[in-house]
């Protein structure tokens, strides 16, 4: 089956030209089409990650190698010998990404029939959400880097698209031009990153450079700089520190694109470059260092900064930056502790942002100051959002709790400061997630509604998928239960990459860690009940009460400020560009202008001194020292035909002399 | 003779032909003179498709070769053919100017005169496509001349309010850069040890090394003054918005689309392999000018409210990317340019299209004046403007990405003589800074589509009851629309072309 | 030296036919003409037709019957070679446009018809004697020959103040350079004691260079360089130019000037040739000098005739450039020059006769002759301005037209030199290159960008038309034969036939 | 040797003849001007002819050619004159200063 698993990016692609050619035809506007389409492609997706992860459980059990088709087609030739190819590269890792992006993507494409019914462009968001999710399976198939890079940019011109798809609105097209321009800086790093792994290995394919790496014949230097320039490319992508600024803006977007996008897929694209590089990465301490850091002060500084946000999308939102912390942070030590939470994170993040889209519709607005009481009116929407809650608060046995612990357990089985400090932020951040979240849900669902209209529970489509995606949220950590007799057929041995590694690197469970963190988790949870139990919302917030901090937490730690107005209002638009034209049209210009200018003007000059002056006056000597001798002379301006007769004869003298003397 | 021998002379020389036959139109019937540039420049655009059909793929050196000897006392011979290199270029200027002919029965600029104007395009046509095929050094500089004239005056009767200005400017500098050029040529000449005008005999003696280091590098500096004036590279580009602005649509679209590319191809086919020594030593210069064109050109787009000017901008920087390319000296860079040019074509060609439809519909080129929600008013050409802008700013799956990234790739890794020149780390760096104008490109190209596409449409614009993109327009458009599509995954429908002869150009720079 | 005495009253009547067939048409128009009535006299310009074409048919027969080698008369004072064949050729093919011009001029100018036909014809006699003269006593005669109606014909004009003075000022330079060149003459026939151009050359192989003999020489050059007008000789040339008819000026700026040339060509190549050392490189800076000043005095001219004046002084700078780079006894280099010249020489008539049609087209519409007056002739006439254009844009140097195979026959035989003064002069060819397109392209851009003065069409009848039409075509048509000029007649020819 | 008097003779008409057309203003005192110089060449000529004693006498030949030359070119100058005369009532030559520049 894994052979034809081009067939996944594929169908959505079909579908996507489909709806926007011929959806507006179409009864549903094309969302018919887009739904079929990934509903088959997530049972192909379910067909292959059965494919994959039985053979790789089958490899742990008699020590073979880890599952790995790759087919591929050259492109283009880019010189006699390299050329661009494409193909398709699938692991279980792979698999995993199949599984989580056209499940999401389907529970999306069903939510927004209920949630976008009614839009203008109603089939043009099809088209995207369709477009996205091929570009998403392209980044995740691609078996070389340079494919991967295609969907890379994929995913974020569809971003850019999907965020400002209200775009009568200035802002909403002003967060859509920020996250793309934001990512795309950061996709610098990424385009230096591919070429210089290129330069390095020679080849864009995945499995050669692994091999490389294996072989250890490589420029070590070379590929450090490579590796953390590719980091770069991940922190703009993945919304990371100090490139996170895009993601609560980006929120400006449908909700349900922020369900799919900004919590489920793309900005994982990042995490998934690591770990689709792990082997790689591991061979360079300096760059897992780099990542580990990066997502710890991330994950830390997100958490913090949803504190004090009324948006409840934006909570979200940072909620979602602060998650990818974690993984990002894992991924400077382990594999599989990243991508368990990338899994786990995709299901229960997509229904958190289902839920808060749900909550929208009823309440008409994003500000929490403006809801309450929800849950009467809204159970099920209420009850499914409360399980998503649980299982990003870590609460055991829910999925968060099992990803999450097990970054912490592998941090500290790490050790050395990288390790310890991801231990200790990804505590204390655990803490906070409860804080925060506790918050949300008392502000959201408890008391009376402060808002105006009547709330109502939505429609059949917009609950159902919620719903679909409570069940894994619920149960899917159990799927890499802790324990040494079931890890040979846990999600640890279906996603490995290679049996060494599954060997070497066995998944533990540490008790003490864990009750430290449920510890936390319950201290947080008690905090935030004490104070919100009341729902204070608006000034009598006492996380808007604190003065300094909260100014910072609000102004974003001044980040964007420094960002939009310095970096790119001032000095791009304003300052540079405005230089270069000026430099443009005063400077270099005016050279040419001048020597233009100095030439007519030399002409001009010569023609009125040299010409009419200096000639006609030299003529005007010689004429006037012939008239002197001659007695009868005064100076006379016209008379031109005996100065002409001057001037030539003049220049007989001159030339005669000349003449004689060489 | 045979077909074999004849094809280019036919296909170069038949939109001639059609210009001297539209001259003999009638006044009263200048309308017609429409259809004969219609069926003039299809015919020979299916002549140069015959010429790629006829084309063997796989094999090195010129094609459809005719050498006869044409001013002997100066040995001077015509002398064309085609190879991987041109074959692109060459196509490219027979669908440009037939989409132009297209395009003309859907608009002509004030002050119409179809009779005119259609015949100049023709003329124009066999300037552009001489080019590509002449394998003589003067018999280039003949056509790359005779280019200067049609185009001086579409833009001079034909432009904007400031068209005069533009014209001259436009004309001057580029023959001052061509007289620089053809001094350079006679100087190959009687540097050469057999005195000869033939490109590929002079690449033969360039690459045995019959020129001394000092000849090569004055005689570099003149070519070099020629052709980067026309590329424009900078700082020789200033020309280039006043003449784009002020151009009508149709001079724009094959300014942009095929006479840019006749400053780069002459640096691929002349400069680099006649004068290999001297393109060592200025390869770092012409990559950091280019590396500062594309950052500048970027940032000078930032800041532009005149949406043709926006797009005209755009050209220094792409073109930027190509002279990084060739920069180079590695067969990737050189695949990479051409891929750029024939990219940058195809997508500038089309922009300029867009504006030029733009401008006659809102009778403004500023952006501030159409005010945004384009895609209300117009939906159609709205969603065409959105595309054609993300494939110039390099999105990947469209044809602007592979021009620009290969040039990266290969800017990392410049060839081996530059290598050893101690030039690796400045190329490196240049990489860096590449990338971030990618990033400026987007930035402006974003910025341009916010005033442009999005937002609310001010009112005079959503009741004026603009017409959306007409059948012609449609029949014009859509072959670039499509190759703006389908080069993205298609891109060995030039590089397949271009690799076997690229790699015989690059062979003296390879071995180091 | 055998042929130094030969006799010099032999006469070879085939050899002198081409100049016979026209001094009879001359003289037959002078008769025709007292029988016509007054409306009528304007056929006599068949007459002078009839005889050029007669001569162009002698001319055929005579290169038919020399081959290779040559034909003399009056001792060898008068040479009918390969050379004198071309420049005969061009000369009678300008006549045969200047005549096409001036029919329909003169026609409506109505006085003087035959005297001016008569005086036209006359001085082409001189034109046709300048090529094949051999002999100082014979380049003075055809000298004059060409110079004395060329003055009667500037102040033709007869009422008009401008002609006058243009005939006046004309007249006191030419006489003026004629005694100079006289009286270097008479030094150089002292000091060598002959006046055969070849015996001039064998006298002064190896002799000593007195300081008379070489200012004699100069003066002999100085002769030549005001029929040429090259600086600082040129004075005459814009006054006499916007004074007189338009047709005269053509005759003036194309045929006086490459009669000119002619003489230069023979006195240089052939008589001086041993001292080439010492003029070439004040030729190279007369050349400099008068082109650089003719291009940038062109630019300040809103008068037409005024900027055309200092155009062709600028390509009279052009043509100068060849003999700058001349070396004794590099018989290579200067053929290349020579053959530089001579190319140029023929492109300049054809583009230049060209501009000057247009001009006469146009002057009789607005006779103030300004370039005022060519504002948006392409919206007027079409055809006419884009004839125009492609005459100007010749005279600039764009390619194919003829004007750049002309300059480019010019650089690479500067380049060809390889002397340092030889690049020199390459690049100011270059430079002025680029200046000389200012006014040319501003001319151009008025004709077609700005609007136009009025939308009435400018016919320029049929003899005009064919005159415009025929040049045009000759200026785009003719990079295709330009190798023949060049190889036809080169120095060798000359030499020889000497 | 005695050629010596008379082309010292004739470079001093010569310079006279020049000083002359540079000087006058009435035309055709000019026109005698230019006739002095032309009679210097004549004298050399003839005094040339002798000395270098060609059997072909061709300077003297020379100088009959000179003086029939300028008598026609004197012809025409005084036409010219007489035509402004004419036309403006002056032989002034620095009257004629209509085109300039």
């Amino acid at each position: 089956m894994s052979q034809v698993a081009w067939l996944i990016p594929a169908l959505p692609a079909a579908s996507a030209l489909a709806i926007i050619f011929f959806g507006k035809r179409m009864p549903k506007g094309g969302a018919e089409v887009g739904i079929l389409s990934l509903a088959i492609a997530f049972v192909l997706a379910v067909v292959v990650a059965i494919e994959v992860f039985s053979a790789n459980v089958a490899a742990v059990a008699d020590g073979g190698e880890a599952f790995l088709t790759t087919v591929g087609v050259e492109l283009f030739p880019i010189s006699a010998e390299a050329g661009i190819n494409a193909g398709i590269r699938i692991d279980g890792l792979s698999a995993m990404m199949f599984l989580l992006v056209t499940f999401v993507s389907l529970m999306v494409h069903i939510y927004s029939l209920g949630y976008m019914a009614g839009e203008e462009r109603f089939t043009w968001y099809f088209g995207l959400l369709s477009l996205f999710t091929m570009s998403m399976l392209i980044l995740v198939v691609a078996d070389n880097l340079m494919l991967l890079l295609v969907g890379w940019e994929l995913v974020g011109v569809c971003s850019f698209l999907l965020i400002g798809f209200w775009w009568e609105q200035k802002s909403n097209s002003n967060a859509a031009i920020k996250a793309f321009l934001t990512t795309k800086s950061g996709d610098v790093g990424l385009v230096v990153g591919v070429i210089t792994l290129w330069s390095v290995f020679g080849t864009f394919d995945i499995s050669q450079i692994i091999a490389g790496v294996e072989a250890g014949a490589y420029n070590e230097g070379l590929l450090t700089f490579g590796l953390v320039a590719l980091v770069l490319g991940v922190v703009g992508k993945s919304a990371q520190f100090p490139l996170h600024t895009w993601l609560p803006d980006a929120m400006a977007g449908p909700t349900p694109v922020s369900a799919l996008i900004h919590a489920a897929t793309m900005v994982t694209a990042g995490v998934f470059l690591i770990a689709r590089l792990y082997p790689v990465y591991s061979a360079v301490p300096a760059a897992q260092a780099t990542i580990a850091v990066i997502g710890a002060i991330t994950l830390l500084m997100a958490g913090l900064l949803a504190l004090v946000q009324d948006d409840v999308k934006k909570v979200l939102a940072y909620s979602t930056i602060s998650q990818l912390g974690y993984m990002v942070a894992a991924l400077g030590f382990s594999y599989t502790a990243g991508i368990f939470h990338l899994f786990t994170h995709g299901f229960f993040k997509a229904l958190l942002f289902l839920g808060a889209g749900s909550i929208i519709h009823a309440a008409h607005s994003n500000n929490m100051s403006d809801m309450g009481g929800l849950a009467k009116v809204m159970p099920r929407t209420f009850y499914t959002f409360l399980i998503g809650s649980l299982a990003l608060m870590a609460v055991p046995p829910l999925a968060g709790f099992w990803s999450k612990d097990e970054i912490l357990v592998e941090a500290a089985a790490a050790g050395a400061y990288t390790g310890n400090l991801v231990l200790v932020l990804g505590a204390i951040g655990g803490a906070i997630t409860v804080f925060y979240m506790t918050r949300v849900l008392y502000l959201v669902f408890a008391g009376e509604f402060r808002g105006y209209g009547h709330p109502h529970e939505s429609p059949q489509t917009m609950t159902a998928p919620p719903v679909a995606l409570a069940v894994p949220s619920l149960f899917i950590g159990l799927i890499n239960l802790p324990l040494p007799a079931f890890q040979p057929y846990a999600f640890s041995a279906w996603t490995m990459f290679s049996t060494e590694y599954w060997v070497t690197h066995p998944i533990e469970f540490s008790p003490l860690i864990a009750f430290v963190a449920v510890t936390l988790a319950a201290a947080g949870f008690v905090v935030g009940r004490l104070m919100y139990r009341d729902a204070p919302v608006g000034d009598a917030d006492p996380m808007l009460r604190l003065g300094l901090p909260t100014r910072i937490l609000q102004e974003k730690y001044y980040l964007d400020r420094l960002y939009t107005d310095l970096i790119t209002l001032t000095l791009v638009r304003d300052k540079l560009g405005a230089a270069s034209v000026w430099l443009n049209d005063r400077v270099i210009d005016r050279i040419v202008y001048l020597a233009g200018a100095g030439t007519v003007g030399f002409g001009r000059g010569l023609y009125d001194v040299a010409d009419q002056k200096g000639i006609d006056g030299l003529v005007n000597g010689v004429g006037q020292s012939t008239r002197w001798s001659g007695g009868r002379l005064r100076l006379a301006q016209s008379g031109n035909v005996q100065l002409y007769a001057g001037a030539m004869l003049a220049g007989v003298v001159v030339l005669a002399v000349v003449f004689a003397v060489g | 003779m045979t077909w074999e021998e004849l094809a280019i002379t036919v296909t170069v020389f038949l939109p001639l032909l059609g210009a001297a036959i539209i001259t003999f139109v009638p006044r009263r019937h200048e309308e017609s003179a429409k259809s004969i540039a219609l069926i003039v420049s299809l015919a020979a655009f299916v002549l140069s498709l015959a010429i790629l059909a006829g084309y063997d793929w796989g094999a090195r050196g010129i094609q459809f070769q005719l050498n006869v000897s044409w001013i002997e006392a100066a040995g001077i011979n015509y002398h064309v053919g085609i190879d991987g290199i041109s074959l692109p270029l060459f196509v490219l200027s027979y669908l440009l100017t037939f989409l132009c002919a297209v395009y003309s029965y859907h608009h002509i600029e004030e002050p119409g005169r179809p009779k005119a104007f259609l015949a100049l395009m023709l003329m124009l046509q066999t300037g552009m496509a001489g080019c590509f095929i002449a394998f003589d050094l003067i018999l280039f500089f003949v056509f790359w001349e005779l280019v200067l004239v049609p185009m001086y005056f579409m833009i001079g009767i034909w432009g904007g309010p400031n068209r005069q200005y533009a014209a001259v400017k436009f004309f001057l500098y580029t023959l001052f850069g061509s007289v620089f050029m053809l001094v350079a040529f006679l100087a190959l000449y009687f540097a050469a040890p057999e005195r000869t005008f033939d490109i590929l005999a002079l690449q033969q003696m360039g690459a045995a090394g019959e020129f001394t280091a000092n000849f090569q590098r004055l005689a570099f500096a003149a070519i070099f003054l020629g052709f980067a004036i026309k590329v424009p590279m900078w700082p020789f580009h200033t020309w280039l918005p006043d003449a784009h602005t002020e151009a009508p649509t149709v001079g724009s679209v094959l300014l942009a689309g095929i006479l840019l590319k006749m400053g780069t191809y002459g640096f691929i086919r002349i400069a680099l392999p006649i004068l290999p020594d001297a393109a060592v030593e200025y390869a770092p210069i012409i990559g950091v000018l280019a590396v500062i064109a594309i950052i500048y050109g970027a940032l000078c787009c930032l800041a532009q409210t005149d949406l043709k000017r926006l797009i005209a901008f755009s050209s220094v920087g792409h073109m930027g990317f190509v002279m990084l390319g060739i920069a180079t000296l590695t067969p990737i860079g050189i695949n990479a340019a051409i891929f750029g040019m024939v990219a940058h074509g195809v997508i500038t060609g089309m922009l300029f299209f867009l504006a030029g439809s733009i401008k006659e519909r809102y009778h403004t080129r500023e952006i501030a004046e159409i005010g945004g929600g384009m895609v209300k008013t117009m939906p159609k050409m709205g969603v065409v403007l959105g595309l054609t802008a993300v494939a110039s700013l390099g999105l990947p799956g469209l044809a602007g990405f592979w021009g620009e990234i290969l040039a990266l790739l290969a800017a990392f890794n410049p060839a081996p003589s530059l290598v050893d020149a101690g030039y690796l780390t400045l190329f490196r760096v240049l990489v860096v800074f590449g990338a971030v104008g990618t990033v400026l490109t987007a930035g402006y190209f974003l910025y341009m589509m916010q005033r442009v596409l999005m937002g609310e449409p001010p009112e005079r614009w959503s009741e004026a009851g603009l017409r959306d993109i007409s059948p012609i327009e449609w029949g014009a458009w859509m072959p670039l629309i499509v190759l703006t599509v389908l080069l993205g995954p298609a891109a060995f429908l030039v590089t397949g072309m271009t690799t076997p002869d690229v790699t015989t150009i690059m062979t003296t720079f390879l071995g180091g | 030296m055998p042929e130094l005495l030969s006799d010099p009253t032999t006469v070879d009547l085939f050899a002198l036919a081409p100049e016979l067939s026209v001094i009879v048409a001359a003289l037959a128009i002078l008769l025709v003409e007292l029988f016509l009535p007054a409306e009528r006299k304007r056929l006599v310009m068949l007459i002078g037709m009839a005889g050029v074409l007669v001569a162009i048919g002698f001319l055929i027969a005579l290169a038919a019957d020399i081959g290779g080698g040559s034909r003399a008369a009056f001792g060898n004072a008068f040479v009918v070679d390969q050379y004198a064949l071309l420049f005969k050729g061009l000369f009678l093919g300008v006549a045969v446009f200047v005549l096409l011009l001036s029919y329909r001029y003169f026609s409506e100018f109505r006085t003087y018809q035959g005297e001016y036909y008569f005086l036209l014809l006359a001085a082409f006699v001189g034109m046709l004697l300048m090529p094949s003269a051999r002999d100082l006593v014979m380049l003075f005669i055809a000298l004059e020959i060409v110079s004395i109606p060329g003055f009667v014909m500037a102040g033709l004009r007869k009422f008009d103040l401008r002609s006058n003075e243009g005939a006046l000022k004309f007249f006191i330079i030419g006489v003026l350079s004629v005694a100079v060149l006289l009286f270097g003459m008479s030094i150089v026939y002292g000091f060598t004691g002959t006046t055969d151009l070849v015996g001039i050359a064998v006298a002064l192989e190896g002799a000593e260079r007195a300081p008379l003999l070489l200012a004699a020489v100069l003066f002999v050059i100085v002769g030549f360089g005001f029929k040429v007008s090259a600086v600082p000789f040129h004075f005459w040339a814009p006054d006499t130019y916007q004074g007189s008819p338009v047709p005269v000026t053509a005759f003036l700026s194309v045929a006086s000037k490459a009669a000119g040339f002619a003489g230069l060509l023979q006195v240089c190549f052939v008589a001086f040739a041993p001292l080439a050392d010492v003029w070439a490189p004040v030729l190279g800076v007369i050349a400099v000098l008068t082109m650089t000043l003719g291009n940038l005095v062109a630019m300040q001219q809103t008068n037409m005739l005024r900027l055309l004046a200092y155009s062709s002084i600028a390509h009279a700078g052009y043509m100068l450039v060849p003999f700058g780079i001349v070396q004794p006894g590099n018989a290579a280099l200067n053929s290349d020059a020579f053959s530089a010249v001579l190319v140029y020489l023929i492109a300049y008539a054809v583009m230049n006769m060209g501009a000057f049609a247009a001009v006469t087209a146009v002057t009789r519409a607005h006779p103030g002759r300004q370039v005022a007056d060519y504002t948006g002739l392409g919206h007027r006439s079409p055809g006419l301005a884009g004839a125009m254009s492609v005459f100007l844009l010749s005279l600039g140097g764009v390619p194919p037209l003829v004007g750049l195979w002309a300059k480019f026959y010019i650089f690479i035989a500067s380049v060809e030199a390889g002397t340092p003064f030889g690049l020199f002069l390459a690049a100011m060819v270059v430079i002025n290159s680029v200046i000389a397109m200012f006014y040319y392209l501003a001319v151009v851009r008025t004709m077609w960008m700005d609007e136009p003065l009025s939308v009435e069409p400018i016919r320029p009848g049929f003899a005009l038309g064919t005159a415009v039409g025929g040049l045009a075509f000759l200026t785009v048509g003719l990079f295709v034969a330009v190798d023949l000029f060049a190889t036809s007649a080169n120095l060798s020819t000359l030499v020889a036939g000497g | 040797m005695q050629a010596a008097y008379p082309l010292t003779f004739a470079a001093l008409l010569f310079c006279v003849g020049v000083y002359g057309v540079l000087s006058r203003r009435h035309a055709v005192l000019v026109l005698m001007s230019v006739e002095l110089m032309l009679a210097a060449v004549t004298v050399n000529l003839v005094t040339f002819g002798a000395m270098v004693g060609d059997a072909l006498y061709t300077g003297q030949v020379f100088a009959l050619f000179v003086m029939a030359v300028g008598a026609a070119e004197v012809g025409i100058g005084l036409a010219i004159v007489l035509l402004i005369y004419r036309n403006r009532a002056s032989v002034n030559i620095d009257d004629a200063d209509l085109m300039k520049y």
